[in-house]
């Protein structure tokens, strides 16, 4: 079979990085290959070089055995390469139609944008992505996953070849995966070549037929699907095996430390109680958009619950600002690494020592010598890569950036640390790393909550399971009776229905 | 060694005062030794202007005349000059006694006051409303003309003046302004602009608004500038001094006192082909009568000045 | 060297040194820059060189400085105030009005400065109570205060400040150093050690650089930027203190268009107009380097118009020049 | 229902919001509300909306052009100057160098923008600057006086064609051209795309830099043609004109409910906002309120239109409970 489009000996560097050397690829029509390999290891560089969005240094592209070069996004999708990028690119004032068609609008005889047959071509294509709304409404009305649909439909609107799909489900939920599977599915009848890049080989062993393979920005393995295991992969990707993945230590769970009872918002969520014991794990899962990230982030006073109580060892505890939960000794990792952890343009011991700062300073005033101190000890202990310490965070890769985001929030020493996510968006190797951190601060008498949306993490590390759903608490689990399937249940609210609740 | 003689006007650039700057230059080559420094902010603001006063300090120049935007602000900058050596007058727009050492008026104020209602009056033998519009409302020489005009408003009869608006010498204010006055006061009969850049903009207000005939313009303003609107009827008089001999005189004065005379109540000061000046209490002087144009005789003017 | 960035236990805590960092730093360009014209002030005018007269060129930048200060942290934390020029003049109004009622000077300084802290309450209030965005409540509040003023004042002027308190604008100190000087050099200090070396100059570079994450790692935003619209309107009230008493009157038109030179002068000195980088150091250069320009220019009697092309100029191609040079050695290193 | 149509569509409640403010005046001075006033209140406000326009597109591209009223000025001046060297030379050909000029001097604004990327606040700050002082080297500060301009020349704007002068047509049909350059060409739409999402719009194929680049020569070439008419209507050129106008014409987008952060605004609503302005400015007089009150009122309502514009713009919360949404 001929490939729909081949690349041969890409080679990209960016100023101190070589994201990509030399590396090659082939896509065929009517078969979906999966992208695999860790963090930073330039993935999505090869999928800006397929979208014209960046230039490679050398190499050459083939579509349909002709050298061709994609200066500009549209040049691309012009030449039949239409992607799903890992980022949301889409514009929030703009109607669902516009944003579907923007760049490559319909127009009618004078040049002019053709309203019309724009809002009946947005329509038609939502339909074949299994998505029935308006496509005049704006975009900044729908949640998110109708927001993946419309990134989705904007892919499909340029008659391509090749379908690029950059973690597509890293967004979505249960139900949306299962329908982004059978699109898929409906792709490969079609004829089109897939790229599919995810770091979860459940996907990826479930709907991908070849597999390529790339460490630091080399090419390292590629084949059928059939011919490997999932350690053959997680081996080329790492360049070692990983041990244990989920190194849960045994650890004797002690009083109660955080207690909470009868939280509520007029919107978000409502009824949570729950305790938490001194060295347990007590895992949040979910759906996307549960609501979990929000009632966390009341906890530590971002916003305002309506009722409710906190008891922190015993004593009651009212907290209205992120600087008041440091103090008491809750400090939470937040969900989005770029927006709301690190500070991107500051030193890395600023970065770190930022809530601690009351500590290492002397009545108002900074002691850099102090600040180095502390931000070398738990950089040091989390194994953190950089050149030095006073280097913008924003020079380190994704994983090292995550590193000084929870040093930040050890460097406070917490009674009770929240990990939202912890690993989402992070490779296999620097997991395990994550993972093992958490166990060994729980046996150090730390309480740990971790927010999590993958059941095998969730089951993983979790002395405790709470789920929730639509802003409420939907079950309770201890680690014992832990399966998947009552996680899932509880999830999307299976048992509920039964007791038939008008909806 | 030449005697320098800063001539400091509102702003750069306005008709009124390049005129002036021509009769200072004038009055240079007339002495010989004398050196004029014609200078000012850009736009007319007191800061401006001291700015530049504190570098001709910093020249040591040996006089500045100074025709000021406010009367009260420049007056540490101008008493530092003073300390310095420097002798210090103002003309035109005048400053607060004790920041100069004479005022050169280019008129009475009393005769500017008078003369600026009588030409709306000369045309008015049944009286009606008539309206000011001034310069800003900081401007020293403006406001003075002004109270000096209200004072005498009573001797002409039927003459009623119905507001008092600023354009702060900006034409697009001016001319926004008059259509207010326009708007606001439909049986207006003339606008009195005792200021050249706010004269001009009504005129041209009026004329858009199809007023000329019904409103006339009058007030103070360039010969120059107005010939136009003379023509076409939109103002049927207007008066001025004659800018250069300001500045010629400004310049006069000013050698004088360098070279050691004297401004004090009683004291005559030369001002060359000008004559003498006498000063009064206030150590101020008056120059000579406003002289008034009208279609007769502008456009001889108007090259001129 | 190679095998201590290698191992990962051992990352030292800076890569330069003190030296190499000072050089490559904005302030270094600054510096040349100042040295550069005040050498060539001092060839083109023989009465530059003079003390009494660089006494005097002082005054053409001090109380525009004062509020650079105030303005440099503002901005360093992704705000801006364009109101500073007329919180300058709704103060002078006040303390005109005060004078007219017989206060003195003890007096007007403390009305100087509450209503210059009254203003910058408005704008925080209205910022960070509401979560309005800066440049268009300033421009707001920019036409309010000094509206204000037009309506307290009209065509009136406020004199008869009482002798004592013309020193703050024309006193001297000591020698050829004026109060204004003085307290130009005491507030660079100030400013200085409070944005480099104090816990809240950290805050205010960790809003400018990332607000949300800085909220989610302790710091109070709303306080700290709060306190940095306070501290405008306070330096506001004090630079209205010395300029009215500079000048010895008040009119409502006082220090117009003041705003977008002040903005002008930090700016110049370096500090990033989107926020979350600057110095203290680098506005003080910048101050020094337009009150030069424009007295060196003064000096040969070039109109205020000419200087400030200059001063436009200066600013782009200051911007510029370390842009360009990067892009010219990114070029040369390929 | 009525109320809550108001309160979405921002431009129909500024629209309101015209309408009771000229309400209002009409109480104390009915005279003002008679067509011919009205109409001549809009003749008055014709190149603020003009500029508004121009200040639109920049802003939605999420830039700032504080050199508007500067190159107004400049290519005011070099018209007159123009006009009083050639009297003969066509008018048209002078609106059109003026326009070259305008578009010549946000061509280098934007040229500053995108191939240097220099913020946009501090690119225009400086030109701002140079371009007005470019006039003083121009003409050494001279005005140029109505005498001096071809009658020609200052009667374009008040010629009336069909009872409403030139210069209310010439606003009219910019506002048509840019009602069909942001709403039907790809450019328009990039404004917005620019603006609500940079990051996005390049993987869109559409080049960030190049946009702003277009919006600037788009508010440089309205600058221009506003320069002609300002001082063809004055009858007067200086080194002055407009001086602190820009901060009037960003009012204006901002009380039109044009966001400073980019990506949100229409055509109507800066034309809106300029009008506000305008009516604000023409009454203030004729109601006989002091001129010296008139800053403070602008100031005032600024702040309101931008309290009222952030509450409209506030993101509907994501809810999560499914009570709360019934509601
Ligand atoms: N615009 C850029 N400038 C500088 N470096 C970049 C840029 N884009 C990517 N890189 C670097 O190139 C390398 C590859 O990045 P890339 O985004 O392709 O990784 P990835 O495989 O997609 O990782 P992830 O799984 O985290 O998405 C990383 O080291 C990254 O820091
Ligand atoms: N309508 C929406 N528009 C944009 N983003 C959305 C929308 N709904 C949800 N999201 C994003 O999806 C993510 C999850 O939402 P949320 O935090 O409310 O739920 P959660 O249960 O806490 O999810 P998670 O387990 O991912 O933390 C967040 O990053 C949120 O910003
Ligand atoms: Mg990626
Ligand atoms: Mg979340």
């Amino acid at each position: 079979m001929k490939p729909a489009i081949t690349l041969e000996g890409i080679s990209k560097s960016f100023p101190g990085v070589r994201a990509l050397s030399d590396v090659s690829l082939a896509l065929y029509p009517g078969s979906v290959t999966a992208l695999i390999g860790e963090n930073g290891a330039g993935k999505s560089t090869l999928v800006k070089i397929l979208t014209g969005i960046y230039q490679p240094d050398s190499g050459v592209i083939r579509v349909a055995d002709e050298d061709v070069t994609f200066p500009t996004a549209l040049s691309a999708a012009r030449a039949g390469v239409t992607a799903i990028h890992q980022e949301t690119v889409l514009f929030d004032e703009l109607s669902v139609a516009e944003n579907i068609f923007l760049g490559h609008a319909p127009r009618n005889r004078f040049g002019l944008i053709d309203w019309k047959k724009l809002n009946a071509d947005a329509q038609a294509l939502l339909q074949r992505a299994g998505a029935d709304f308006d496509p005049t409404i704006r975009l900044r009305d729908l949640g998110i996953a109708k927001k993946h649909l419309v990134a989705i439909a904007r892919a499909l609107s340029v008659d391509a070849q090749v379908v690029i799909m950059d973690e597509p489900t890293a967004a979505l939920s249960h139900k949306e995966i299962h329908e982004l599977y059978a699109l898929i599915e409906r792709l490969k009848a079609d004829g089109k070549a897939i790229l599919f890049i995810s770091h979860k080989f459940d996907e990826i062993f479930r709907i991908a037929d070849r597999y390529t393979v790339f460490r630091d920005g080399t090419l390292v393995g590629e084949g059928l699907i059939a011919d490997v295991s999932q350690d053959d992969l997680v081996r080329m990707m790492v360049g070692r095996a990983v041990g244990s993945v989920y190194p849960k230590k045994a650890v004797a769970i002690g009083e109660p430390v955080l207690a909470v009872s009868g939280y509520r918002h007029p919107t978000e969520f409502e009824d949570i109680s729950f305790e938490l014991r001194r060295g347990e794990i007590l895992g949040f899962y979910g759906l996307v958009g549960a609501g979990r990230s929000e009632f966390m982030q009341s906890l530590i006073g971002i916003t305002r619950p309506s009722a409710g109580a906190v008891r922190l060892d015993g004593e009651v505890l009212v907290i209205r600002s992120p600087a008041e939960a440091i103090r008491a000794g809750i400090v939470y990792v937040p969900e989005e690494r770029g927006r709301q952890g690190a500070i991107i343009g500051m030193p890395i011991f600023q970065n770190v020592t930022l809530p601690s700062l009351s500590r290492t300073s002397r009545s108002g005033f900074l002691k850099l010598a102090n600040e180095f101190a502390l931000a070398r000890e738990y950089t040091a202990r989390l194994d953190l890569r950089a050149a030095s310490l006073d280097q913008d965070v924003g020079t380190l890769s994704g994983g090292n950036q995550q590193k000084v985001v929870i040093a930040k929030w050890l460097a406070t020493k917490p009674k009770v640390i929240i990990l939202d996510e912890p690993t989402k968006g992070i490779d296999i190797g620097s997991k395990a790393a994550v993972h093992a951190f958490m166990s060994e601060l729980a046996s150090q008498g730390l309480s740990v909550i971790m927010v999590s949306s993958e059941i095998p993490e969730i089951m993983g590390m979790s002395d405790r399971v709470i789920v929730m759903r639509e802003g409420r608490i939907a079950g309770r689990f201890d680690r014992a009776e832990l399966t998947a399937e009552k996680l899932v249940r509880a999830a999307a609210g299976i048992e509920t229905q039964v007791n038939g609740r008008a909806a | 060694e030449n005697k320098k003689i800063a001539l400091v006007v509102k702003a750069l650039g306005i008709g009124f005062f390049e005129a002036a700057n021509k009769g200072a230059q004038e009055a240079a080559k007339e002495l010989g030794d004398v050196e004029v420094i014609y200078t000012g902010p850009t736009s007319t603001t007191a800061e401006g202007q001291i700015e530049v006063i504190n570098s001709l300090i910093a020249q040591k120049v040996d006089a500045i005349a100074v025709s000021a935007n406010d009367t009260d602000a420049l007056v540490p900058a101008l008493k530092k000059a003073m300390d310095r050596g420097i002798k210090v007058i103002s003309w035109d727009s005048g400053v607060a006694k004790e920041g100069r050492m004479m005022h050169l008026n280019p008129s009475s104020n009393a005769l500017i006051g008078n003369m600026i209602i009588k030409l709306a009056a000369d045309n008015l033998p049944e009286g009606g409303d008539v309206a000011v519009l001034s310069a800003s409302a900081t401007a020293t020489n403006q406001n003075t003309w002004i109270a000096e005009m209200k004072k005498v408003q009573a001797n002409y009869k039927g003459i009623n003046v119905v507001a008092t608006v600023y354009g702060d010498d900006l034409a697009d204010k001016s001319y926004r302004e008059t259509q207010g006055l326009i708007q606001s006061y439909p049986n207006l009969k003339a606008i009195i602009a005792p200021t050249s850049v706010g004269i001009v903009a009504a005129a041209q207000a009026v004329t858009d608004a199809g007023k000329v005939g019904q409103i006339n313009v009058t007030g103070l303003g360039l010969p120059s500038e107005m010939a136009g609107h003379v023509k076409s009827g939109a103002s049927k008089s207007f008066a001025i001094w004659n800018p250069i001999d300001l500045g010629y005189s400004a310049t006069m004065i000013a050698y004088d006192l360098i070279n050691g005379a004297e401004a004090k109540p009683g004291a005559e000061l030369k001002m060359g082909r000008m004559g003498t000046v006498k000063l009064d209490d206030n150590n101020e002087g008056a120059m000579a009568d406003p002289f008034v144009y009208d279609a007769k005789n502008v456009e001889e003017f108007a090259k001129i000045f | 060297m190679a095998d201590a960035q290698i191992s990962p236990r051992n990352i030292p805590d800076r890569l330069e040194g003190r030296g190499v960092r000072l050089l490559k730093s904005w302030e270094a360009l600054l510096v040349v820059v100042a040295a550069a014209i005040f050498l060539g002030n001092s060839l083109a005018s023989p009465y530059f060189l003079d003390p009494w007269n660089l006494s005097d060129a002082t005054f053409n930048f001090t109380e525009k400085a004062m509020i650079a200060f105030a303005m440099a942290l503002v901005i360093i934390s992704g705000e801006i105030d364009l109101s500073v020029a007329s919180i300058i003049a709704f103060a002078s109004t006040a303390m005109g009005y005060a004078v007219q009622l017989g206060f003195d000077t003890p007096a007007l300084v403390a009305i100087g400065l509450g209503v210059g802290l009254l203003c910058g309450t408005v704008n925080g209030l209205l910022i960070t109570g509401l979560g309005l965005p800066s440049i268009v409540v300033t421009i707001g509040t920019m036409s309010l205060f000094r509206g204000l003023s037009f309506i307290v004042l009209g065509d009136q002027a406020f004199t008869g400040y009482p002798e004592s308190f013309a020193w703050f604008g024309q006193g001297y100190v000591w020698w050829v150093f004026s109060f204004e000087f003085a307290l130009f050099l005491l507030l660079a200090v100030i400013y200085g050690v409070l944005l480099h070396k104090t816990n809240f100059g950290r805050a205010v570079y960790a809003i400018g650089n990332n607000q949300t994450a800085a909220l989610f790692s302790g710091v109070r935003v709303a306080r700290v930027k709060f306190t940095l619209f306070l501290l405008t309107g306070l330096m506001a009230g004090l630079a209205s203190i010395c300029l009215t008493s500079r000048l010895g009157s008040t009119r409502p038109s006082i220090a117009l268009g003041w705003e977008l030179e002040i903005v002008t002068m930090v700016v110049l000195g370096g500090v990033n107009i989107l926020g979350g980088s600057g110095t203290i150091p680098g506005v003080v250069l910048a101050a020094l380097i337009m009150g030069m320009v424009t007295f060196g220019f003064g000096l040969l009697n070039v109109p205020g118009i000419v200087m400030s092309i200059f001063i436009g100029l200066l600013l782009i191609s200051v911007i510029a020049l370390p842009i360009l040079w990067q892009r010219a050695r990114r070029r040369l290193a390929h | 229902m009525m109320a809550k149509l108001l309160l979405k569509n921002r431009e129909l409640l500024l629209l309101a919001a015209i309408a009771v403010l000229v309400a209002l005046i009409a109480l104390r001075f009915p005279a003002f509300v008679t067509v011919a006033n009205l109409a001549g209140v809009y003749n008055d406000t014709s190149i603020l909306v003009i500029l508004a326009l121009g200040q639109m597109a920049v802003i939605l591209t999420r830039c700032i052009d504080l050199s508007m009223a500067a190159n107004l000025a400049l290519c005011g001046m070099v018209a007159a100057m123009l006009n009083a060297a050639f009297p003969g030379l066509p008018i048209p050909l002078i609106i059109l160098a003026a326009m070259a000029l305008g578009a010549l001097l946000g061509t280098i604004n934007g040229a500053l923008v995108w191939k240097l990327d220099i913020p946009p606040i501090v690119v225009t700050l400086g030109t701002l600057t140079i371009y007005r002082g470019l006039i003083f080297l121009l003409t050494d500060g001279k005005w140029i006086n109505a005498h001096e301009m071809s009658d020609a020349f200052k009667a374009l704007p008040r010629l009336e064609l069909a009872g409403t002068p030139v210069l209310s047509w010439l606003s009219l049909l910019m506002i048509a051209l840019m009602v069909l350059v942001m709403g039907r060409t790809p450019l328009g739409r990039a404004f917005y795309a620019v603006g609500g999402n940079p990051h996005a719009a390049v993987y869109t194929g559409i080049d960030v830099g190049r946009t702003r680049f277009f919006a600037y020569c788009l508010s440089g070439t309205l600058a221009g043609l506003s320069g002609y008419l300002w001082v063809s209507r004055y009858a007067v050129a200086y080194v002055d004109i407009a001086a602190g106008f820009e901060l009037d014409i960003i009012a204006a987008c901002v009380i039109g409910g044009i966001s400073i952060a980019g990506g949100i605004g229409s055509v109507p609503g800066a034309v809106l906002g300029a009008l506000f302005l305008g009516v604000i400015k023409n009454a203030l007089p004729v109601i006989n309120i002091s001129p010296f009150a008139q800053m403070a009122i602008s100031g005032t309502v600024i702040i309101i239109a931008v309290a009222v514009n952030a509450r409209a713009e506030r993101r509907k919360g994501r809810v999560i409970l499914k009570k709360a949404e019934a509601v």
